[in-house]
């Protein structure tokens, strides 16, 4: 009988999900031994037309990592999606968009202005920019075109589940590749992650006082952190309330708060809405002008609330900011 | 907690017409064919009234014969008539709670005078409606046991009159009145409009009678600090201000104060007004209820200084005053509160122009009750400051109402205390008395005939709103007179007319603490300040606040048998509180969803009746359904959807949201 | 490509404003205004919640998505909240809510807060009208949407299917 | 606080006394005032009655250097001429409240290179004493009192309505307060804010002449020695007049008529040649002592 076929493909993303899969260590043997990899581009020299090549539905599952941006992205999804009979988005930013979908506060000609001209380290005298398609010599080369916004991956293709986390903790990838092997699976659209939040059996629980409210909204890399106390009792913006759980507490136990990486519980529409109701409600003033005062603390409540899923968000992105239309595909 | 997983449903959406009110603004043939055309809805009818027994029993047949699940009633806003047809749902076997209203005549047809923008937003309301309600699911309204007691606040005339109908009807009564006296100001009149009634001769047998009801706690000289709890079960507790006199042992024979070092009064007298001086321990008034003599540590040189001979102790026969009595509190379990927390009078120095304060002849008609009062400083001798009798007498109206710088509305009393004070006046001194009106107000019984009675004993009506008083003398004749300028709109004029006394008729208005209090009691005020009533027709003793009654003026300028016939009808809705010895509760409290908890504590502190605990063995927050009120700050702010609230989840309005949006 | 959702442009353009009003005191002067006839822009569709604490800024941006151009949420004066302090609750999350609105290009006028008491038919009308107005010089909020692609449930896209509630 | 100071035609023509009395009280009590270059009419009596909406835009123009030369927030305008002061006010209200008006002001401003955003707050010398300086420090610079003289404070038609809030517009009281402060008695009379007879004095003789002598005559019933004036055109009214209303009324009225201003800056001891006491037609120096001009300039100005 011959192994189940497995693919692992990445779009805009910075790698951190393919070492999710080296984090298996020893592991990695068993499921090398479980698998067949046939599409794997950063360890494997796997090409497109390979996957191009197989029938439709000839991967048992394919893992993709990254947010969706560009010409190309878009078409690796959406061969991805028929080669695959179970389509995993794996990682924030194919979950929900993740860091590169902060660009979404930005338009894209803004962002080409920023890197390719304004930056203090650029030179760039002739304001050469990335064309679609280029004349050489030799003929024409194209590049990937960039999209006007990032998108997270079920926004271009249907995902069947989304397996979370900036990257996703190992413990999650060892139970969804042992749930894909035996079959059972949740019901599609499932997130494969526990459905309750952070705080749940957080270390510092017990240290979390049943009445806080709060009176100073601190910076981490600010002020000295009790590594032992609730960081939200200390003042930090630990988002564990509104996460779901299931990283092992990773930064919390590196004595930072949560950022949010695994993203909202099944029962939230909107990621950054609850964690900024939940957190707000527990200022500790009625007085308009103190309670604008220690919201000044939170200087960026986008970058903040919506570190791993502005795209995933109910406003999805900057409103009003889509002049340029230069990046489009037909 | 249960996940309910109901049948599919089927939706009745009724339109009312409500006689022209909806259907002069609403097409409600076009949405009722369009409610007809929305998912799941399997009947759609209008009809003229739909409230009307035979809309009621429409819908109750409808239920029964279409097999209907849910109901959406398209009419008057909720707060009006859901009642109704949840109880018309209820009848025909069906949750009461399965139903949903679309407010389509206070938010459409009333305020929307384009007949298509007004049909298009009931639409769009009866489509969130139908989409919210295919979300309800059963609920049950929870039956609480009433306190059998009722708390009376103020001790006027309306919290007199309350509290002797409820002490009657055999209910505990605790009467609050802060001052040291009950009476309020009916106890510093000297007679009554139209029937001339001696004030004090039909008000004292009342307070006695409360001195005396078995039923009856009085608690004068005491405030209520804190109110919690709900309907049929406040929790209140009094203050008891230190009166340095045991209540218990005094008999107000009044030697205490004869016997004060001060030989003199040399304090303002509050009852008389600051006509007369009264001494740091003073009886309030000649018939005070309870008749014991009170301390003012404002004045009273032991408790200011430390230092005094203590004649007052000496004096006393049965060893009554105690410089040590300080605060108390009691806590009390009422079913029921009645608010009689009265008024105060305009201040007079805001209408400079007037001249109250700056002369001396000008004064408040409170200030001439007591003049005219035989009790009062000068035995009943209307005199002026300086001891002369009056030869003419003017009477300024509106002093503070019907004021845009002021007051808009009218005083209602004004008028007719006017009229009285003219009576008395002339029929006292035999002075001439100009009465300045903008418009004779004189409209209950006996009013006008009392009118016309004053007008035939040749007082003197002028019609304008006075400019100014001022002792500027131009003509020989007005030397040493007060000038009274006013147009007399009758006539066309700017008359100046010289006069001996001013008596101002000023306004009445809310208490200075009327917010304070609407805050404690968690009722609301209307614009002008006074409390607002439920309903204005239908509901004018009642508050928002369930068990909680308006007696009096608190509610708005009223005169003393409008007070006392308002004091009757706030003790029935109190009596059909407690009688009915429980009270249902809405529903649509919050709760946690264990499963979905982490624990994380954020609602806890939020709920500001601390009805949430976390439950340490399962790491989840608990809310206690009996003291939930159903806010749902706590819902708003779990940061992972555990909490929910009955009646509001978040589906529901999700679904409202959505509903509201389409286009349609 | 992204299908960017865009209202239809009437020919005058016609807000869709969402108002959250509390129980007893917004909601109340809602219907004080409708007693009075005071006659107001019919852009403004009401929910009632039983107190301005109940309002999740999850449903402000729900309604901003929903295709609406403006949210209006109105509670009790400050002091006069019937569950003593929701509405102080509700300012606080309002507060952050602007801040990150105005980050993510919505203006301020497109979200408000009002404190309206139940006496105050005449600032329902005013604020509807106010509003109204506003938006129409502001056109249409332009959000650009990018929905799901398939319809299999996800909690930001879809409302819970299975309601709970206690037992009775 | 820094003040602007716009002084109108008459504080630089017949209402001097009371230019060099103000700012010699000012400069003693440490108040810091700076002129305004530049200045206009502000668009008063005359040119306000045939053409409103030009007079308005005289006065927005001051309005207008005020604001560029005041720095940013709030710029304190002080106008000490009742009539400036109630045209200034005026002007502010008009233009925010009628659109039509604001935007022909604003055309007329724009032809000038001018913008007005609505900063400055234009108050009276005795809105800037009473609240800013405050009575406390005004009974400290106090060093000859004005020992229980009766004075009659007359505050004009303009300065208290309708757009003062500073002061009580049917009993104005915050000019005898400032009296009572530098020693003096104030006489309650009831024609405070009553009209003196304005330009009518110079149109219609007999009309002003009798408004003026009524206020003139009631002071005296009352017993006041001097009468007190914040307005250029009420000192002129009533003082310079009295001649005439002797032979017109049969009735010898010899009152001095001094600005309030003079009268604190006696009663702080500043010399009369500083207050403009010597430019008055009939200086209240029979009634009130004066210092002695070396022996009270110690110090001074």
């Amino acid at each position: 009988m011959s192994k189940p076929k497995v693919g692992f493909y990445w779009c805009a993303s910075c790698g951190g999900c393919e070492e999710s899969v080296v984090d298996l260590a020893e592991a990695i043997l068993d499921v090398t031994a479980a698998v067949d990899f046939v599409f794997f581009p950063v360890a494997m020299d796997f090409k497109r037309s390979d996957v191009e090549a197989m029938a439709d539905g000839a991967m048992a599952a394919c893992m993709i990592n990254g947010a969706i941006r560009s010409s190309e992205q878009r078409a690796m999804a959406k061969l991805l999606r028929r080669k695959a009979q179970i389509l995993i988005a794996y990682g924030a930013c194919s979950h929900q968009g993740g860091i590169p979908g902060l660009a979404n506060l930005f338009d894209r000609q803004s962002i080409l202005q920023t890197v390719y001209r304004d930056t203090p380290s650029t030179v760039n005298p002739g304001d050469i920019r990335p064309e679609a398609s280029t004349r050489i010599p030799h003929g024409e080369v194209e590049l990937p075109v960039l999209d006007e916004q990032v998108k997270s991956l079920d926004q271009v293709v249907p995902v069947d589940y989304y397996i979370p986390g900036c990257a996703p903790p190992v413990q999650l990838l060892k139970d969804a590749l042992a749930a894909i092997l035996t079959g059972r699976l949740p019901p599609k659209g499932s997130v494969l992650a526990p459905d309750k939040a952070l705080c749940e059996q957080c270390p510092r629980a017990p240290s979390k006082p049943d009445n806080l409210l709060i009176d100073q909204f601190k910076r981490p890399h600010l002020e000295r952190i009790d590594p032992e106390k609730c960081l939200l009792a200390q003042g930090f913006l630990c988002l564990g309330p509104a996460t779901r759980g299931g990283c092992g507490w990773a930064c919390i136990n590196a004595n930072m708060p949560c950022t949010g990486c695994l993203g909202p519980v099944s029962r939230t529409r909107d990621y950054g809405g609850a964690a900024m109701s939940a957190l707000a409600s527990l200022v500790n003033s009625n007085d308009e002008a103190q309670i604008a005062a220690m919201l000044e603390t939170i200087v960026d409540p986008a970058g903040t609330f919506y570190r791993y899923g502005l795209p995933a968000s109910l406003l999805f992105a900057r409103a009003g900011a889509n002049a340029d239309k230069g990046g489009h595909e037909p | 907690m249960i996940r309910q997983i109901h049948e599919p449903s089927r939706i009745g959406v009724y339109v009312c017409h409500c006689g022209m009110n909806i259907a002069a603004k609403v097409d409600v043939e076009d949405v009722r064919a369009f409610a007809r055309s929305l998912p799941n809805v399997v009947v759609a009818k209008t009809y003229k009234f739909m409230c009307s027994d035979p809309g009621q029993e429409m819908i109750r047949k409808d239920i029964q014969e279409h097999d209907l699940n849910r109901v959406v009633v398209a009419s008057c806003s909720p707060l009006l008539h859901e009642h109704t047809f949840r109880r018309a749902c209820a009848a025909a076997g069906m949750n009461p709670f399965h139903l949903q209203m679309a407010n389509i005549r206070e938010q459409v047809s009333w305020v929307t005078p384009d007949c298509a923008l007004a049909t298009r937003k009931a639409r769009a309301l009866i489509h969130a409606a139908v989409r919210r309600v295919a979300d309800h699911y059963p609920l049950a309204k929870e039956r609480v046991n009433v306190h059998p007691a009722i708390l009376v606040v103020g001790g006027g005339i309306a919290g007199i009159h309350a509290a002797l109908v409820l002490a009657n009807a055999g209910k505990k009564v605790y009467l609050v009145e802060r001052e040291p006296s009950i009476g309020g100001h009916m106890a510093q009149l000297d007679k009554t409009f139209p029937t001339l009634d001696c004030s004090a001769c039909i008000l004292t047998p009342r307070m006695s009678q409360i001195r005396t009801h078995p039923n009856i706690t009085l608690w004068t000289y005491a405030e209520i600090e804190e109110v919690a709890g709900f309907a049929g079960n406040f929790k209140v507790k009094v203050r008891h201000k230190p009166r340095y006199v045991k209540e218990e042992l005094c008999v107000g024979c009044g030697e205490c104060v004869s016997a004060c070092v001060f030989k003199e009064g040399r304090v303002r007298d509050e009852f008389n007004q600051g006509l007369s001086k009264r001494k740091p321990i003073y009886m309030p008034f000649p018939q005070a209820t309870p008749n014991v003599a009170v301390i003012d540590p404002q004045s009273c040189l032991k408790i200011m200084r430390g230092k005094c001979a203590m004649k007052c102790v000496e004096a006393c026969p049965r060893a009554a005053i105690d410089f040590e009595q300080r605060e108390e509190h009691t806590d009390i379990e009422v079913g029921a509160i009645i608010l009689a927390t009265g008024y105060r009078t305009f201040d007079a120095r805001k209408i400079p122009e007037y001249g109250y304060g700056r002369f001396p002849n000008v004064y408040t008609m409170l200030e001439v009750e007591r003049l005219v009062n035989a009790a009062g400083p000068t035995g009943g001798d209307i005199t002026l400051r300086d001891g002369a009798r009056p030869q003419t007498v003017g009477i300024i109206h509106c002093v503070g109402s019907r004021d845009r710088r002021h007051h808009p509305y009218c005083s209602n009393v004004c008028c007719m205390a006017s009229l009285k004070m003219a009576h008395l006046v002339k029929e006292r001194t035999g002075a001439e008395v100009f009465n300045f009106y903008i418009d004779m107000r004189a409209t209950f019984k006996g009013y006008e005939e009392f009118y016309d009675q004053v007008l035939r004993e040749g007082v003197q009506f002028i019609r304008g709103r006075v400019a100014e008083v001022t002792d500027w003398a131009i003509r020989p004749a007005e030397k040493g007179k007060l000038v009274i300028r006013v147009e007399d709109t009758l006539v066309g004029v700017v008359r100046r007319i010289p006069v001996d006394m001013v008596v101002l008729a000023t306004a009445m208005e809310p208490q200075e603490d009327a917010a304070a209090v609407q805050r404690k009691f968690n009722i609301s005020c209307s614009q002008d300040g006074f409390f607002l009533e439920r309903h204005p027709k239908l509901g004018p003793v009642s508050t928002f606040s369930d068990g909680i009654f308006l007696a009096g003026v608190c509610q708005g300028p009223k005169d003393i048998p409008a007070s006392v016939a308002q004091a009757g009808a706030a003790a029935a809705e109190a009596l059909c509180l407690v009688d009915k010895g429980f009270v249902e509760i809405e529903p649509n409290t919050a709760f946690i969803d264990e499963a979905a908890c982490s624990g994380c504590r954020t609602c806890i502190p939020l709920c500001p009746f601390q009805a949430i605990t976390r439950d340490a063995v399962k790491g989840v927050a608990v809310i206690n359904q009996a003291l939930c009120k159903g806010c749902g700050t706590c819902v708003a702010a779990c940061p992972s959807g555990a909490a929910g609230q009955n009646m509001f989840t978040d589906a529901q309005i999700y679904d409202e949201i959505e509903g509201v949006l389409a286009d349609v | 490509m992204s299908s960017n959702v865009t209202l239809p442009v009437a020919k005058e353009f016609e807000p869709r404003i969402v108002a959250f009003f509390c129980n007893w005191c917004t909601y109340t002067a809602g219907d004080l205004a409708g007693a009075a006839r005071l006659a107001y822009a019919p852009n403004m569709r009401v929910i009632r919640l039983m107190c301005s604490g109940r309002v999740d800024p999850e449903f402000v941006l729900a309604a901003l998505r929903q295709g609406a151009d403006g949210v209006l949420i109105g509670g009790c004066h400050p002091g006069d909240c019937h569950y003593r302090e929701g509405n102080y609750k509700c300012l606080r999350r309002f507060q952050l809510l602007c801040k990150f609105l105005r980050q993510m290009g919505v203006e301020e006028q497109r979200v408000r807060l009002e404190w309206i008491a139940a006496s105050e038919g005449d600032k329902v009308q005013k604020i509807a009208n106010e509003m109204t107005a506003q938006l129409k010089l502001l056109g249409p909020l332009r959000l650009q949407i990018t929905p799901r692609v398939n319809g299999r449930p996800r909690a930001a896209e879809c409302p819970p299917a299975p309601t709970k509630g206690v037992a009775p | 606080m820094k003040y602007l100071y716009y002084p109108g035609c008459s504080l630089k023509g017949s209402g001097r006394p009371y230019e060099e009395s103000l700012l010699s009280i000012l400069d003693r009590l440490g108040v810091a005032v700076v002129e305004l270059a530049h200045w206009n009419c502000c668009g008063a009596t005359a040119y306000m009655s045939v053409d409103e909406v030009q007079a308005f835009a005289l006065a927005a123009r001051n309005l207008c250097l005020a604001e560029e030369c005041g720095g940013p927030g709030d710029v304190h305008l002080l106008a000490p001429c009742n009539a400036c002061y109630l045209v200034l006010s005026k002007a502010q209200v008009y233009i925010r409240q009628y659109a039509r008006i604001g935007q022909v002001v604003a055309e007329a401003l724009r032809a000038a290179g001018l913008e007005y955003h609505g900063r400055i707050k234009v108050r009276h010398p005795l809105d800037v004493l009473w609240n800013d300086v405050g009575v406390e420090r005004i009974k400290k610079a106090v060093t000859q009192p004005l020992q229980g003289r009766k004075i009659a404070c007359y505050y004009g038609c303009q300065v208290v309505r309708p757009y003062a809030t500073f002061d009580n517009q049917h009993n104005p009281m915050v000019m005898d307060h400032l009296l009572r402060a530098a020693g003096a008695q104030t006489v309650d009379w009831p024609l405070k804010e009553r009209c003196c007879g304005g330009t009518l004095t110079g149109t219609m003789e007999e009309a002003g002449l009798r408004l003026s002598y009524i206020l003139l005559k009631e002071a005296r019933a009352r017993g006041a020695q001097v009468m007190a004036t914040a307005c250029p055109l009420c000192q002129f009214n009533l003082e310079c007049y009295q001649d005439r209303m002797q032979s017109r009324f049969g009735d010898g009225i010899k009152m001095p008529v001094a600005y309030f201003t003079q009268l604190l800056g006696m009663a702080m001891g500043i010399p009369a040649s500083k207050l403009g006491l010597d430019r008055l037609l009939a200086p209240p120096k029979p009634v009130i002592p004066t210092a002695t001009p070396d022996a009270a300039g110690k110090g001074a100005i």
